[in-house]
């Protein structure tokens, strides 16, 4: 049991921190612009494709560097001429634009790149297991991906808080109208804002790749749990996403970890059931089943109990 | 890439061609008969339906259309349909074969569609005399269609779930060293059969093994198997029972492969479409795969010969279920033999049909439930002794085990409803 | 009385288009496409009364769509095996009250705000019903879906629903009841709050009504008649499975309701009626249609964001001062080359969809493989969108002066 | 008899308090004018008695029940009805559309879905009655979004008369207007709120102290004074506080 919950943690952790590099972006989206990206996910889907098609080339770590500037730059091209044109249509415009956007890119992708699984592979370099653990192995490419997620992290960190377009944008994103007032090009802030997100998006899907698998459904996949960890991290709180990330990779993982079910719950109780029963399903239901919605339903509870997020200050 | 361009494209001199042939020939101007394909050719799954279309079409042109047709020289046309993988659009799609007159179709993707056309068809059917329709099951597996719920206008040419793993079974029994098995499926009818039946014949033929893990995941949503693998290495399996396709399938090998447990994964679709090609190296000698067709080395010559004259028209494609062809064969005999291109003079004669394939194996129709009685081999994931490989990538499948048919029969519960004429 | 005149001339003649359709295509195909229609028209309604009436962005519209098919299709099981015995007619009335059951249980919690919020509780609750239906096989039959037939229920007027076309009528009928129902509803004091609330939820609340609670009756009827359209759905496939409500069918609502056009009553009709043609007779001829799909979606959002209803009314002011005429030859000048170069650019992605073929344009072939192929469809493309651009600001000329009204406003009832 | 009764009323802010302690009584049918420095807390106020915002201590009655920290729709059913400081109308509907909405909960609707509005004869008469009143008949049909500034501004004072409410609250209702819009406007609030009582916020003196009965003056969340106008005007405590202020930042 022991061994089973440390790499669940682990496992969780590199869940967790992947869904941060994607949830940093969007926070900082979603915070500024009140737009909630519905494409944000297929911008990592296209980092993971980029970096696929670069790799076939120049090999894994040019990708590494070129994709995501390149999902950046489409991004940004994507703020420019698509979102802020939108913008004048409201918040429900946006979200449907960004929600048409998020169709067309699978459909590009699929038409670029085939439908089929890609042969993205991780680089030889790190083709080794960093560790050995009760038999099984912690390959060292996941340990770089925990760096690089780290790394982000406090780059961005240390970006926001330290310069001085990052105390910019930490003012654009509690006070958005403020910043404009103080005379500061939001326009611009927000395309850059944009890229930049995407960016990391991108970077999220060129190293997750090799691992998660390259192919055109895995921007669904991750889709709309990124807009969960979100709103439950609360608005404008990278914090928040951290954490709200960190949570739910672990408790997925968690729950698959895990062998509990509803019949174990009621045996407790004392309780027996039959098999034939009308509601078995229920009756059947196990944590592992189920660990894949879990996320949905702590958007739900946190969003009739709380509705500004878990570390959120602004109501929507 | 896709034959509907190519229908576009060739349209205004295929009229051409046709009114001259009208003119010409009187030979020639008999009415092609038509075949509906319905299959996903847009869309995730698209890559699968398009590579069975090929196969279908290449059967047709190459076996019959080259040698002057057939029923004394009618072109055989196959109509594709799209229905995207989706219950609904096949609804869509049966129509539009219905106002086009398409009586017989060729499906196979995804037991959720061959299920929903097979009652489709039945109720069509039954509320349209005179206008049926006959479904002709290239590939979809779930055990239902030839038992609870078989159909007189259903006849499914590949073995079903229970089949291929009442041999799969066999194959790990017979090997002393497994003592553990993990079971891990997607959570949809597919996964729940595989799992059952698994458990049920294991106990029967090796009641010293142990099932250490039934697990079942939500269907194309996991992000990371990592967790599942960790139980699995927890559990201390020594093999993995698998009925995972697609990007699943791919992502669960990865995942095992990258934890560094080296046990064998047995498999249902582990190959072609990108996933031999993405597993590569990984998975060589860990991935077996059962199935009715056989890997490397391909059992007669006339088969190779079939495969080659594929590839140099679809360098890009496999020729990944030569039962496409079987099936347009054992149809096309039927045709021949009542001369006819009815449904039900088809359905009658195709009932017990005995069939002698390229592969040089006897086939045989039971008329019991529909069901194809015909060998099935097991084939493990390497690039030693690959003469056919798949995805161009070296890498390929090798047939370990073999069994004969008639050693695959197993029982049916169908009570076939015939028709009356 | 001639605004009522007009009023019960437009839907009469709705009745009659509906009523006489098949009349004009009664191929099988035909038929089938009609009652996807009418399907779609409901339900796109029930959605716009959420988003388009009462500012409400669901993401989940289809899981009150899916839980009355799913019911229906129970119901035509329990007739089918004698349990109760009524005529199938009856059934989309009960969907649609699982579908209000459905609303007044999610909505009592969800409705409490609007924007973003109820976005992401619907989308939460989308994703949660569409995974729970496949983890409760009973009674969502797991990915297969639960099969039902419709001929068992008595006659109606020696009816038996052997044929689409049989249904198809049974579907015109609910359609348009549905569709007068939820027209009216707009006239009465809760549609006209709950587009108050839309507007300005503050507002509202300060002349007496609690937003929440106006967002809350709204949210039910849509429940309610995206429940009808469910169980007309059971009705004409006589199965449903788990895509009735999961998160592409709720994608695909949306994409209805916007193409067509929110803020206009009949623009999610328009839309129905635009994608369900599209649909079904775009993807016989092209793989690429959801392509074309996704590109259309992103140029109504980013040119009409009225959609296309709203894209008509545009030019009721040039209408109403006869001067529609005027329009027509900058129409010209701007649409065909407009057309050329959409053509064109299909042309371009098929054939670079295709591998070492050919396409036959106009008695040419075009191999996609020469490179003076892409060197004059490119040309060609260029050409047209340089025409476009240049003869834009003459039309924009055209319907400035062509909509530009004297001074008193023309009156809008 | 006083209508509207402000016992003791706080309002904080997280820590920072806004109102404190305010004590206030309305008299029925009277003409009250609340001013104040900028930030003193006026419009605070206003949200507090219409239950925009709850309020942190102190009681608020209208006719003697209480209705602090009742939602605004409670508060408006009970007879009080509030214009903005920043127009708020309903901007896609019709200005009748508008003025309709206004009168529903009024007339009894409620939230019926069974009652065509085209039918409502009683219902469209008052609303036709009030758009005569506020003078906008000739934009009846014209998207309230679309009028001038003015207009929005005489369609808020509509809609919040229409709901028949005895308490008007004005939040700077000249605000923004030119000289003579101005006049117009004022004297469109001394015609409707003939026999109501009415409580306003506003900056410009000269029509504070022309349409006002009695003046309370709020400075930093306190009211330093409550008296008539000429009181007001030559209190030296008011002068020291606001009224001085005013010159200077002027």
């Amino acid at each position: 049991m022991f061994e089973v919950l440390v790499f669940a943690t682990l496992n969780g952790l590199v869940t967790g921190l992947l869904l941060f590099m994607l949830a940093s972006g969007l926070t900082l989206i979603f915070s500024m612009m009140g737009v909630l990206n519905f494409a944000h996910a297929s911008f990592y889907m296209l980092g993971a494709y980029f970096a696929y098609s670069i790799s076939l080339y120049l090999g894994f770590w040019p990708g590494l560097l070129i994709a995501p500037l390149l999902v950046g730059l489409l991004g940004a091209l994507i703020e420019r001429y698509g979102l802020r044109r939108v913008h004048q249509h409201g918040h429900v415009a946006e979200l449907v634009f960004t929600f048409g956007l998020a169709f067309l890119i699978d459909e590009a992708v699929q038409f670029f790149w085939g439908p089929d699984t890609k042969n993205y592979q991780s680089p030889d370099v790190l083709d080794f297991p960093l560790f050995t653990l009760f038999g099984q192995e912690f390959s060292a490419y996941r340990g770089f991906m925990i760096g690089i997620s780290v790394l982000i992290f406090i780059g961005l960190y240390r970006l926001l808080t330290r310069s001085r377009v990052g105390i910019i944008i930490q003012a654009a994103i509690t006070h958005p109208h403020t910043v404009a007032n103080l005379g500061h090009n939001v326009p611009l802030i927000f395309m850059a804002v944009f890229g930049v997100g995407s960016a990391l998006a991108g970077v999220a899907g060129v190293i997750a790749g090799p691992v998660l698998t390259t192919f055109p459904g895995m921007a669904t996949v991750l889709g709309s749990i990124v807009f969960v960890i979100v709103v439950i991290g609360g608005l404008g709180s990278l914090a928040g996403a951290l954490i709200a990330s960190l949570l739910i990779g672990l408790l997925q993982s968690y729950a698959i970890a895990s062998n509990l079910g509803v019949a174990d719950l009621l045996n407790l109780f004392g309780l027996e059931f039959s098999r034939d029963h009308l509601l078995t399903d229920l009756w059947t239901l196990t944590l592992p089943q189920i660990a894949p919605i879990l996320p949905y339903l702590l958007l739900i509870l946190v969003l009739i109990f709380r509705p500004t997020g878990l570390l959120g200050n602004r109501e929507q | 890439m896709n034959i509907k361009n190519q229908k576009m494209s060739y349209f205004s001199s295929a009229l051409a061609l046709s009114l001259l042939l009208i003119l010409a020939q009187p030979a020639f101007s008999q009415e092609p008969v038509r075949i509906a394909f319905m299959d996903p050719l847009s869309g995730a799954f698209a890559s699968i339906g398009n590579s069975g279309l090929k196969q279908l079409q290449f059967a047709a042109d190459h076996m019959f259309n080259a040698k002057g047709g057939i029923l004394g020289g009618r072109m055989i046309e196959i109509v594709p349909l799209d229905n995207q993988q989706s219950p609904t659009e096949t609804q869509l799609q049966f129509r539009r074969a219905v106002s086009e007159d398409l009586r017989i179709i060729f499906q196979g993707n995804s037991s959720a569609v061959a299920n929903a056309l097979n009652s489709t068809i039945t109720r069509h059917n039954r509320r349209n005399p005179g206008q049926e329709i006959l479904q002709i099951n290239y590939s979809a597996v779930d055990p239902i269609l030839t038992n609870e719920q078989c159909s007189f206008w259903h006849f499914r040419f590949d073995a079903h779930a229970i089949m291929k793993l009442n041999i799969l079974t066999d194959y790990i029994a017979e090997n002393p060293d497994v003592k553990k098995i993990y079971i891990i499926g997607q959570d949809y009818s597919f996964g729940q059969v595989v799992s059952d039946n698994s458990i049920a014949l294991l106990n029967a033929k090796r009641p010293d093994i142990e099932i250490v893990g039934n697990e079942f995941h939500p269907i194309g949503q996991v992000k990371d198997f990592t967790p599942y693998v960790t139980k699995i290495v927890a559990s201390g399996a020594d093999a993995v029972i698998t009925g995972n396709f697609g990007a699943d399938m791919v992502s669960l090998a990865r995942s095992i492969i990258d934890s560094g447990l080296d046990i064998p994964i047995y498999t249902f679709y582990a190959a072609y479409d990108g996933i031999t090609a993405t597993l590569g190296a990984d998975g060589v000698d860990r991935i077996h795969l059962i199935h009715n067709d056989s890997g490397n080395p391909l059992p007669s010559e006339e088969r190779k010969q079939y495969y080659r004259a594929f590839k140099a028209e679809n360098p890009n494609n496999d020729m990944t279920q030569p039962r496409i062809l079987t099936a347009l064969q054992m149809v096309v005999a039927a045709m021949e033999e009542t001369q006819s291109t009815d449904p039900y003079d088809i359905a009658v004669a195709l009932e017990d049909m005995r069939f002698t394939t390229i592969s040089g194996e006897e086939i045989w129709m039971r008329g019991e439930d529909h069901q194809v009685v015909q060998g099935l081999h097991l084939s493990v994931h390497t690039d030693q002794d690959v003469e056919f490989d798949a995805d161009n990538s070296g890498f390929g499948l090798v047939t370990r085990y073999s069994v004969p048919a008639e050693e695959t029969v197993v029982e049916t519960s169908c009570r076939m409803r015939r028709p009356r004429r | 009385m001639k605004k009522i005149l007009t009023k019960s001339l437009v839907w009469i003649g709705y009745l009659a288009v509906l009523l006489l359709l098949p009349q004009f295509f009664d191929s099988i195909l035909a038929v089938s496409l009609f009652n996807q229609m009418a399907i779609a028209i409901v339900f796109a309604l029930s959605y716009n009364m959420l988003l388009g009436q009462g500012g409400m962005l669901s993401f989940g519209h289809a899981v009150y769509f899916g839980l009355g098919g799913f019911l229906a299709v129970h119901a035509l099981l329990l007739i089918e095996f004698e349990t109760v015995y009524f005529s199938i007619v009856y059934i989309p009335l009960l969907a649609g009250l699982v579908g209000l059951l459905a609303a007044l249980f999610i909505g009592s919690f969800s409705t409490r705000k609007a924007g973003t919020v109820f976005a992401m509780i619907s989308l939460g609750i989308g994703e949660l019903l569409a995974a729970s239906s496949l983890i409760f096989v009973s009674f969502f039959g797991g990915e297969a879906g639960v099969s039902g037939d419709r001929t068992y229920g008595p006659p109606l007027f020696g009816v038996e629903f052997f044929q689409g076309i049989e249904i198809y009528y049974l579907a015109a009928a609910w359609v348009f009841v549905a569709t007068l129902f939820m027209y009216l509803f707009t006239q009465t004091p809760a549609g006209r709050m709950a587009n108050a609330v839309r507007d300005n939820p503050e507002r509202a609340e300060f002349i007496g009504y609690s937003a929440r609670r106006v967002r809350y009756i709204s949210f039910c009827a849509s429940g309610f008649f995206a429940g009808i359209a469910g169980g007309l759905y059971a009705l004409n496939y006589e199965f449903v499975t788990e895509e009735t409500l999961n998160a592409v069918t709720s994608g695909r609502v949306l994409l209805m309701a916007y193409i067509g056009g929110l803020g206009y009553f009949i623009g999610p009709i328009l839309g129905a009626v635009i994608l369900t043609l599209m649909n079904s007779l775009l993807s016989n001829y092209t793989d690429l249609w959801m392509l074309y799909l996704g590109i259309l979606f992103l140029l109504t959002v980013l040119f009409l964001p009225k959609g296309f209803a709203g894209f008509i009314m545009m030019h009721r002011v040039a209408w109403l001062q006869r001067r529609i005429r005027k329009l027509v030859l900058p129409y010209l000048a701007t649409a065909i080359p407009a057309m050329v170069f959409m053509a064109t650019c299909v042309l371009m992605l098929e054939l670079s969809h295709i591998e070492d073929e050919s396409i036959s344009v106009l008695n040419m072939e075009l191999s996609a493989s020469s490179s003076s192929t892409w060197l004059g469809l490119l040309l060609i493309a260029s050409t047209s969108m340089l025409v476009t651009r240049r003869t834009l600001p003459a039309l924009r000329e055209a319907w400035e002066s062509a909509n530009h009204v004297a001074d008193e406003p023309e009156s809008k009832s | 008899m006083s209508i509207l009764t402000l016992n003791n009323v706080h309002k904080h802010f997280g820590e920072t308090p806004i109102i404190c302690g305010v004590n206030l009584n309305i008299e029925e049918g009277e003409r009250h004018a609340i001013i104040g420095p900028n930030g003193a807390g006026k419009s605070t106020l206003f949200h507090l008695i219409s239950g925009k915002y709850p309020v942190t201590e102190g009681t608020i009655s209208l006719r003697g029940q209480a209705i602090q920290n009742l939602p605004p729709y409670e508060i408006a059913r009970r007879g009080l009805a509030r214009s903005f400081q920043v127009t708020n109308i309903f901007p896609r509907l019709s200005v009748f559309e508008n003025i309709r909405c206004g009168l529903l909960w009024k007339m009894g609707y409620g939230y019926s879905f069974w009652n065509l509005l085209g039918r409502q004869h009683d219902l469209n008469t008052a609303a036709h009655g009030i758009l005569d009143q506020i003078g906008l008949s000739q934009r009846a049909d014209y998207p309230a979004g679309e009028l001038a500034y003015a207009q929005q501004r005489a369609l808020e004072l509509g809609i919040a008369i229409a709901s028949g409410a005895e308490v008007i609250m004005l939040d700077e209702p000249v605000a923004g207007m030119s000289h003579s819009e101005a006049e117009n406007a004022v004297a469109l609030i001394r015609r409707v709120t003939e026999g109501k009582t009415l409580i306003m916020v506003e900056h410009d003196m000269s029509i504070v102290f022309g349409i006002a009965d009695r003046i309370s003056v709020l400075v930093y969340g306190e009211l330093i004074a409550c008296d008539t106008p000429s009181n007001i005007r030559s209190s030296e405590k008011v002068q020291e506080a606001y009224l001085g202020t005013v010159t200077a930042d002027e």
